[in-house]
Parts: structure tokens; C-alpha cells; sequence
């Protein structure tokens, strides 16, 4: 066995597998699937302050090697989730990591200021680039002011790890990851969904109910795996890297471009054991290249 | 029954007609556990427009042989890579999902309405149902002679009765203009799968003949399994998933027009 | 038949397809597939001032439903493409347009008023996105005001349809496309590729020799699709669309979304005789809906 | 010959050993138009990690069946799938393409070269050549005894010489250690084909013995037909498209450190 543990600010991740908020539910839907505790950490779907219905049906699309969604972030709200999941997922013993999302900046400094209060949730991924609602989400994570002031503001209330998600969805991702680590963020998490659209050509009419949606799956992984090479030569905070990941090379190239650790997305609705499959896959290589500790690959692009 | 996605034998695979065709595949679990109205989410090819699973009901089980088996129509590429797998090859399958029917008590008389390959769920609530002591009435559904399929089959577990489109067969018209589906016929429930206006006439109807009605959607889905929250269909509770709230719910939860 | 023919101002397309610059050779590598001529415009590939040797090999990846290219202009320069292939290209009877790119607003003039003697040339393509060049290029495309600039100053030399083509890599196309269409361009066109790359995990080098490079291809459709509907409802001058378009279907899509006119690009390489298929495809849609002219299906998105 | 894109009738499939196979398919235009060296561009399955086509040399033609054949390395997707084919099946092929070989003259004496896979082109070449009254002798170099496949038919067409890196069969060691690359063997020519580090270092012998040598070599490709300028290599004349002013290049004209 290779030393798969990695730290993301004060999180100890016993491997650099986790699941990316929005796929993975909280978690207990996988149990019939695999022990989640084996994984380095899950990310919550993404919470809101009140309760939100999300938008209406349809909200999926597929694309080539890819997928549109507009759920727009259908949750019960931060008491609900107080009361009913979070007794269940704090059992969990691997990191446990909300993603919080707000329409104004006090949303999101009254949603944070709550999750603090979980003992239990390791740290909290500031969603600044959800594509699907009308208020907020990507208009914090497209504008660089708008996203260092709502990480700032959140830093104030928020005493635990901090990640925030960037959007791809901008000119210069990493002018923007460079602004939030100025601002507090102990870690950036890239990237979430990028906007797309898809028409039915015979009807004439747009399939998703909200004309445009978030693409993601293996399709944007060339992008994403450029953003996050440009991030993590801009900051100095460790790198998420998620897009399109689809199996253990996928991760690899990830981490050799300068993630610390990887969300698995869409490719959970696919295999839902993947993500143990990829953590047996680095480990393999690992192995097979007499790699003692996964830090050494990190990051180790020969250019 | 424990969710699993397991890579499952292909021990037959039959084309019926023109469009449809049945693939029979070796369980790893017992097949018993499998509820009426449940269904697999299955992946034949890593093709770029057949990116996701396609969710299929679960048509039929064979307990002796452990076997389960899926009813499918081609519609487009997801489909169509199936109907083309061999006996012997296999098939990645999430299963089972979804809540399933509410099963007939002894004695009870249902009524299953089937629409094109709305059947599909039909054959396995159907012999679950005489199981239970229940009778069973199937009401089938299709444009023309040539797409009825599986009639002998049906005829196995209770009284059919059919329509067409254009009169070939039975009653001339659609499921709802079949006299089985009137206020003088007294059925404990209906449970009915099919294209959705086709659904939600038969509703109305139950309505009208105040039947308990259950239905199965068919909503888009990206992952099955209650994660992806694309499913949604609007219920008295508001939204709900699809996948693992139904695919089967009672007309009086869903908020439709009728 | 129904009425295929598109203007886009001076320029009239007997129909909508045309071919992408970069994917189509300077036309005469098609003869042997078909008749160049059916088209409704040829884009010629990428020309420059001076000669360019362009990047090293390796120059493409595959990824999913894709590819990356990072091909960096490649080209023998103007007066090369004066002597030896403009005699050739004029004896097409379809729309031949030029792709120009330089790497100072100086060499974009220089260019633009190069090809403006050539009677047989209907229009220029300003490449200001191309992802593949150190200087110039894609930094053009990603900024406003230097988007603006280079297409006054060409508009200033260049008196027949100036085409500008707009880069994806950016937070707000639209704003771009306004941009552009303010110092007089007559049509856009997008998208050009998205920066993106690909690694060999075996290795740990990137596949590309460039490191980086631009992805094309079905993948990137969904994101292409929704930057012409926002463009299209941005900007009064013609948005000629691409990105992706693999089918009829693909093609209709973007012409509902807005788009006057439809590029082909990598989908070229897979299948040569591609547009001629999705002429026909086109009009049998048209007749199949009872459609008399085109023009009719051109932003008609239903909402 | 004019290029064309065609499904052409997958005629006959057959595996040679655990990586090699064989697929005939039947050409619609004169497969005699088909130049020794040239190679056709195919497709098998819309996979989306096999996205565009790939890049197959022509093996051998018959001309009386009109077909040509293909020899297959299964190395990654897109040649598995290719694998997977079976007779009566049609293959997308874009063909021909490239410039292939030059040809002996009567009475020359040339050396083949082929290392692994590529002996691909090697048996038309062979078959031509002792058309136009070549004397041909033919170098194959593979790892070990089980990789040599379809030596009884390369001796149809002239003097075999076998090397293996393991000495299981002919020469031990690599094709340049064979007695037949020396200084004391005159050829007109030398073509080789393989791994490039295997053509470089024939290039070398090719100079030290004095004698042409051309090359045949396997770039990435996108189109195959010279229009998106992906497979470059670097010539005395500055970047030149392996699929259009290649595949096959004299050595001098390469900018080879060798
Ligand atoms: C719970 C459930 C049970 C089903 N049971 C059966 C069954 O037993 N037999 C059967 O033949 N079909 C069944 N279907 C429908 C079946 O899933 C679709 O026909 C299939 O996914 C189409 O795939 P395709 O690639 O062939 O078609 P596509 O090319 O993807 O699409 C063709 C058409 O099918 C629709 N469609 C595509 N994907 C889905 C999806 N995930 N869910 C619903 N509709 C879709 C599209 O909107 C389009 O109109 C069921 C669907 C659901 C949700
Ligand atoms: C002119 C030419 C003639 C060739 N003739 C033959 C032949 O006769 N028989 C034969 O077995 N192979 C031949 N090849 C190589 C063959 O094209 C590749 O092995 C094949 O494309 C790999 O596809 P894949 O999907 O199986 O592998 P992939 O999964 O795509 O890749 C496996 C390996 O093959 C390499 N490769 C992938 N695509 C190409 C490509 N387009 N060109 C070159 N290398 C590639 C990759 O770098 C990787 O190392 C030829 C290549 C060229 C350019
Ligand atoms: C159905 C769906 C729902 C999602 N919901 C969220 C969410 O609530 N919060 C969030 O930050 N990202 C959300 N995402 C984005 C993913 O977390 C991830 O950033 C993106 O999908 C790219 O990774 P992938 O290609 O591996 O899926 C969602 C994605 C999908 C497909
Ligand atoms: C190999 C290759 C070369 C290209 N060269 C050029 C170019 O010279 N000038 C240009 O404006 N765009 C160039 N492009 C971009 C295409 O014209 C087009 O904008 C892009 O590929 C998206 O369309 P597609 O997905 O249909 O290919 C090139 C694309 C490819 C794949
Ligand atoms: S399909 Fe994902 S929640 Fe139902
Ligand atoms: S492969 Fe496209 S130019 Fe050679």
C-alpha cells in the first residue's frame, strides 16, 4: 500500500477521492453500494438557507460523452438539514464537507455561521458558480471583486476549512482563485458545471425548462484539466480538481497537473462504485510506479 | 433487496416484432426480491450519445432459473446497441430501483393497463398478483395487430382485453374507450403504465369510476438511484424523485390536471 | 426544394453550410469527396503575414467525444496565398472567405488590406481567438477593448463582409460580440476552440507539445449552442454558428438558436462528405415541416 | 486514384495470434489502383475515447477478388472494437491514402524491413515488387517466436531473415543486429516499417552500407488526408504532413539525429 494521504489546510484525507457535491447525495444512497467511509472525503449536495423546490421538469440533457442539469439546487434548506441529515452523516468517519449556497452575501454568511456550529463537518465548499438559479451562484464566481468580498465576509463567520468552488465560466480562472486565497479560502475547488443549452431541433423548443443548464462529464475534462493546471501554478492553497473524471488515469492526470485531490461527479450516476475503483487504481499505480507517498505526484508535470 | 450494479449474464435475447424485444438475465441475488413495477438501469456501450444508463422495468422473473427479464422498444441509439447484444455476453445493471406497485390483498380485482411498451412492468405485476390470490384484468394497448405482443403470455394470469388504433384488433380506439374502463366495472385498483396522455386519460377515468389508481412514469433520468434530482415530478409534497419515490405513484399524490 | 439561401450582409450563402477554417484544407483536398461548389461558403485555413512553421508535433489528443489541436497556424504566409493558392480557390463558384490572423493589430491591417484586392475573395474571417500562438491571437479575442480595436482598425482598410470570430474563453461573449459589432463588423462567428489539456499519466508529460491546445469537436456543443442563442439576442448583425455540429440535427439546432449560418469543422475530418449531407438533411427537415425558405427557421426558438 | 470515404463489406476476419488480426474487405473502385505503402483510414464504432478515425496501412490486395486486407495490432479502443467485427459487417474507410513506396525496377535487388506491426505493408509491397521483377528479401524482426505471424506468406515473395529479441527464433536481437543489414550486403534499397526507434537505427545502417533507405512512419492523425496539419514531422523542407507527403519518407530527407 502507498501512503495515499493528502491535507487540505486542516483536513486530513486518507485518500484524494471524493465525491463532488450534487452527485453523491448525502451520502447514505450509496451505502447499498460501498462503504463511503473508504473515500476521502464526500461532499453534501449543495444547502441552501430556506427550502427550495429547484426547477421544473426537464432538467437533464444528454450531450455527447456529457450531461446538462438544471436542478437548481433543490434542498429542504439549513434546518432541515440540521434536524435530519445532519444526525445521519455525522456518523460517517470520513470528512463530511457542506456546500453552501446563497442568493446575497448574507445568505451566505448566516448559512455558513450555522454549518460552523456542526462539530461533526470538517469544513465547508463555498458554491460561487451554480449555473441554474436566477439569484446569485455564478455571479459571485464570474465577477473577481464579487467573489473575494463573499469570501471574505464568509471567512469572518467561518472558523473551520474553507474551499471555495470556482466557476469555468470566466475569462481568467485564475485571476479569480488568486483573488479568494487573498481572502481567506484555504482551498479552491475546481471546476463546477460550465453553461450550455441543448434544442430539440423537431420541436423547436429548448429541453431543459430553463433553456440553459451545466455541462458536465468527460466532455469538459480537457478544460478542467487545464483550468486546474493554471490554478495551482497561481496559488499556493491546494487544488481541488474535478470535470469529467471517468476513471483512475482521469484522477492521475488531475493530480499530476496540480490537484491535491479530486471530486467524481457525473461518473457516479454510471458506476456508482467508481470512486472506489479509482482509489485501488492510483494506489496500483502507485505501486507499479514505486511511488511511496501520493504527495510525490502532486503537482509533478515534467514540462 | 440490496441496490448492486453487477456486470449480468445475457442467457437469451428475442426479438418479438417489428421494434421490440426481450433479453432474459442471470441474477446474482434472488430474482424473488425484485418487486412488481421496479426496474434496472442498464449500460450496453460506451457510446457518446448514449452517455447515461437507460432506465428499463423489470417485465418478468423466473425464480427456478433465477433469471429476470427486460421488455424493450427501440427508440433511439441506447435502445438499438441493446437489441444487438448476444446470449452470452453481459450487461452492466443497476438493480433493483424504484418503489414498485402496491400489491393486491387475496380476493382483491385489479385492472393493469398497459400502453405500447407500457406493458412491460405487467407481466411480472400480473403473476405477482395471482400469487396472492388476486384476479387479474389486462387491458393492452397498441396502434395495430402487428404491435401486440406477448397476448399468450398475459392470457396466463387473467381475463385480457384489447384495443387498437385503427381496429385491427379488440376494440377499436384507445385503452379509455374499452367498456372494461367504465363506471360499471368495479375494480379494487388500477395500476397502468404508458405514454403519458395515455396515463392521465386513464386517470380521469378512474376518477370518474372512483378507483384507486396507481401509475408508472417515465421521467428522464441521469442517475436512478435518488442523487441526481433530475427525475422530479410535482407532488402534493412538492417536487419528487421519479427514480426512488416512484416510478409508480398514485394519481391522488401528482399534481396533473385532470 | 425549399429556399435555402442565407445573406450574410454582402454575402449571399446558396445555403447555410459552410466549413470551418482550420478543418477544410484550402478546399481542393475535398475535389475527390465532392463538389466544393454545393457548399455555401468555404473558409480557407488560417493565414498570416509571414510564413509559419507552426508547433511542434505532437500537435492533437483525443478526448472524449473531441479533440485538442494545437496545429499554431501552420502557414506559408500572404504572399504564398496570393500566388499560389488564390489562382486555384477564385475558380470556385461558392463564397471563398479568408481566415486572417496576426499577432499586432499592424499585421491584422496589413492582412485585411491584402486580401481586399483580391476580387475573388466574398468576405474575411478576423481570427482573434485563436487558443495555439504566443503573441496575438486569443489575447484579442478575450478582451473587449482590444477586440474593438483591431476590428476598427481592419474595418478601416477592409470594405467588404468582415467576419470577426469570437473566442469561448471568455466570462460574457455577448458583451464581445457587441463589442465587435460597434466598430462595424458585418457578421460573428463562434465558436472558436476552448483551451484545454491533455496529460499521459504514464509519463506525467502533457501529450501536447504546446502543453496546451484548443478542443473541438461534439463535446464542446452544448456550450458553443448557448453562446450563439446569447449572442444571436445580443447583436443585429448575422451570427454564423459552430462548434460541434456532427449531424442535421446538430446544424438545425444552431439555426434555431439564432444562428444565420453554420460552420463545420472537425466533423470533417471523420466523415469528408459530411456538409453535403447536412445540406440535403436540411432540406429535407425543411420540406418534412413544411418550411418554404430557411429564413424562417433562423432564431425561432420557442420559450 | 481518387479518395473516397465508402462502408465497404467486411468480407473475412481472422486472428492471427493473441494481438494480430487480419480483416478483408471488398473495395468498390480497382483495388490495383492501391499503391504499396499507402493506408486507409477507418472507423469501426462511435466510441467517444475512439473519436476519429484510425490509420491502417494497406497489407495486401487481391486483385482478382477485388479486395485488400488490413493487418490489426489490437493496442487500445479503437482496434479492439475493430476486433470485434465480424464477416458481413461493413467498415467506414477513407481510401487510399498517402504516397506509398517507391517502386524496384527489374532486376533490383531491395531489402523489407518490418518490425512488429510493421510488416503491415510490407506484403504488398513484397507481391508488386516481385511483379516488377524485383529480387526481394525480406527482414522481420518481432520480441519472441509467438509474435511472427504470416511467415509462409512473406515467402511467397523472396528470402526471409527472422530476428527475435529473444533468439526463440532466426537471429538473436533486434533486426539491425541481422547479418543481412551489413556492410557486406548491396541493396538498392531499403524500406522499413516499426517502432521508430527500430527505424532509426536501420536509417543508420541504411548510411553506413551506403544505400536508400525509406521509412514509413506513424504519426498521430486527425483527417489523413492533409487538411487539419496535425501529424507533422520535420523535413529538410520544414513540416510535412505524414499523411499526404508521407507516410513513406527517404531518410535524407528527415531531420533525424541519427
Ligand atoms: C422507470 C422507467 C422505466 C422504463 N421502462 C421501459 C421498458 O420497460 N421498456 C422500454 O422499452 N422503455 C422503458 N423506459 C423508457 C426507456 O428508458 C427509454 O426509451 C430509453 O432510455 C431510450 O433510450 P435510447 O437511447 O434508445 O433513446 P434516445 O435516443 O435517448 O431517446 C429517444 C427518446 O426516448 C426518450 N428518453 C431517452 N432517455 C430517456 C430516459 N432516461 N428516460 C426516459 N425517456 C428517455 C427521449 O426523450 C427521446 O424521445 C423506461 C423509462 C423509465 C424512466
Ligand atoms: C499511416 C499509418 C499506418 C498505420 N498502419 C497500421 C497497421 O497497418 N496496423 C496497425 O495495427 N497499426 C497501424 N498504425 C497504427 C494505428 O493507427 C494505431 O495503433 C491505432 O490508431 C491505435 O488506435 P487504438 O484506439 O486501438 O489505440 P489508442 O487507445 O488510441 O492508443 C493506443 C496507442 O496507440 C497510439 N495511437 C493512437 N492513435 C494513433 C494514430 N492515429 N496514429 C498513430 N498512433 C496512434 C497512441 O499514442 C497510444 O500509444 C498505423 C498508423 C499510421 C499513422
Ligand atoms: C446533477 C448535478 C447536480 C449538481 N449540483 C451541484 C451542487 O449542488 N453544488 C455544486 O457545487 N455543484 C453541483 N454540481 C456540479 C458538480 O459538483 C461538479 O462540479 C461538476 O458536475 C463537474 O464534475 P463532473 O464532470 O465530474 O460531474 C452538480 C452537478 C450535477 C451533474
Ligand atoms: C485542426 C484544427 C485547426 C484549426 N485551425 C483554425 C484556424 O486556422 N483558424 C480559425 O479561425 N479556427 C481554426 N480552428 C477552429 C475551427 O475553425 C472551429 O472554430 C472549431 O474547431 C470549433 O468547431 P468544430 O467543433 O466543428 O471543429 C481549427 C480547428 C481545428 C480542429
Ligand atoms: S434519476 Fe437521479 S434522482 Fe432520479
Ligand atoms: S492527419 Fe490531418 S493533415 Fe495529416
Amino acid at each position: 500500500m502507498a501512503n495515499l494521504e493528502v491535507k487540505i489546510h486542516d483536513l486530513i484525507l486518507k485518500n484524494p477521492v471524493m465525491t463532488a457535491s450534487g452527485t453523491f447525495g448525502n451520502g447514505t444512497e450509496f451505502d447499498d453500494f460501498f462503504d463511503v467511509n473508504t473515500l476521502g472525503g464526500i461532499l453534501l449536495k449543495g444547502t441552501t438557507l430556506h427550502h427550495r423546490e429547484g426547477n421544473d421538469y426537464p432538467r437533464m440533457a444528454e450531450t455527447p460523452s456529457g450531461m446538462l442539469n438544471a436542478v437548481g439546487l433543490q434542498n429542504k434548506g439549513i434546518d432541515y438539514f440540521c434536524e435530519h441529515i445532519y444526525p445521519k452523516v455525522k456518523e460517517y468517519s470520513t470528512n463530511v464537507i457542506v456546500n453552501v449556497n446563497g442568493s446575497t452575501i448574507e445568505e451566505y454568511i448566516e448559512l455558513a455561521a450555522r454549518v460552523n456550529e456542526l462539530n461533526h463537518i470538517a469544513a465547508i465548499e463555498l458554491n460561487i458558480s451554480c449555473p441554474n438559479v436566477k439569484q446569485g451562484g455564478m455571479a459571485f464566481g464570474t465577477s473577481c471583486p464579487m467573489a473575494e468580498q463573499v469570501t471574505k465576509a464568509v471567512r469572518k463567520v467561518y472558523h473551520k476549512t474553507l474551499i471555495v468552488k470556482l466557476s469555468p465560466n470566466v475569462t481568467n480562472i485564475a485571476e479569480i482563485a488568486k483573488g479568494v486565497e487573498g481572502q481567506g479560502a484555504n482551498a479552491v475547488s475546481l471546476i463546477n458545471t460550465f453553461l450550455g443549452m441543448a434544442v430539440n431541433a423537431e420541436t423547436r423548443k429548448p429541453v431543459l425548462s430553463t433553456i440553459t443548464g451545466g455541462l458536465s462529464g468527460p466532455a469538459i475534462k480537457p478544460i478542467a484539466l487545464r483550468m486546474v493546471w493554471q490554478v495551482a501554478q497561481a496559488v499556493k492553497i491546494p487544488v481541488i480538481g474535478m470535470g469529467g473524471i471517468a476513471s483512475t488515469s482521469d484522477a492521475l492526470e488531475f493530480i499530476i497537473a496540480g490537484a491535491s485531490a479530486v471530486q467524481i461527479g457525473t461518473a457516479n450516476f454510471i458506476d456508482p462504485t467508481l470512486c472506489v475503483k479509482i482509489i485501488e487504481g492510483i494506489n496500483d499505480y502507485c505501486e507499479r510506479h514505486k511511488i511511496k507517498s501520493i504527495s510525490e505526484l502532486i503537482g509533478s508535470l515534467q514540462l | 433487496m440490496k441496490k448492486q450494479v453487477n456486470d449480468l449474464l445475457i442467457t437469451d435475447i428475442r426479438r418479438l416484432n417489428h421494434d421490440n424485444f426481450l433479453i432474459e438475465l442471470k441474477s446474482e441475488s434472488p430474482v424473488g426480491a425484485i418487486h412488481p413495477g421496479q426496474f434496472v438501469n442498464v449500460k450496453a456501450e460506451n457510446t457518446p450519445s448514449a452517455f447515461l444508463r437507460r432506465p428499463l422495468s423489470v417485465h418478468d422473473i423466473n425464480e427456478d432459473a433465477n433469471t429476470f427479464s427486460l421488455l424493450v422498444k427501440v427508440v433511439g441509439e441506447g435502445t438499438k446497441k441493446l437489441s444487438e447484444l448476444k446470449p452470452g455476453e453481459t450487461l452492466s445493471v443497476v438493480y433493483p430501483l424504484g418503489n414498485g406497485f402496491k400489491m393486491p390483498s387475496k380476493g382483491d380485482r385489479i385492472l393493469l393497463v398497459g400502453g405500447g411498451v407500457g406493458i412491460a412492468p405487467m407481466m411480472h405485476m400480473a403473476r405477482e398478483s395471482v400469487k396472492n390470490g388476486a384476479e387479474v384484468h389486462i387491458l393492452l394497448g397498441a396502434r395495430s395487430i402487428t404491435d401486440h405482443i406477448l397476448l399468450d403470455e398475459f392470457k396466463q394470469f387473467g381475463t385480457i382485453h384489447i384495443t387498437t388504433d385503427d381496429g385491427t384488433l379488440g376494440t377499436k380506439g384507445f385503452v379509455v374507450n374499452h367498456a372494461v374502463l367504465s363506471a360499471n366495472q368495479s375494480f379494487d385498483r388500477i395500476h397502468c403504465c404508458g405514454p403519458e396522455p395515455m396515463m392521465k386519460a386513464v386517470a380521469r377515468k378512474a376518477r370518474e369510476m372512483n378507483t384507486e389508481c396507481e401509475v408508472s412514469l417515465e421521467n428522464m433520468m441521469a442517475c436512478g438511484f435518488g442523487v441526481c434530482l433530475c427525475c422530479v415530478t410535482k407532488t402534493t409534497e412538492g417536487n419528487k424523485c421519479v427514480c426512488t419515490e416512484g416510478p409508480v405513484f398514485n394519481i391522488n399524490d401528482l399534481e396533473w390536471q385532470i
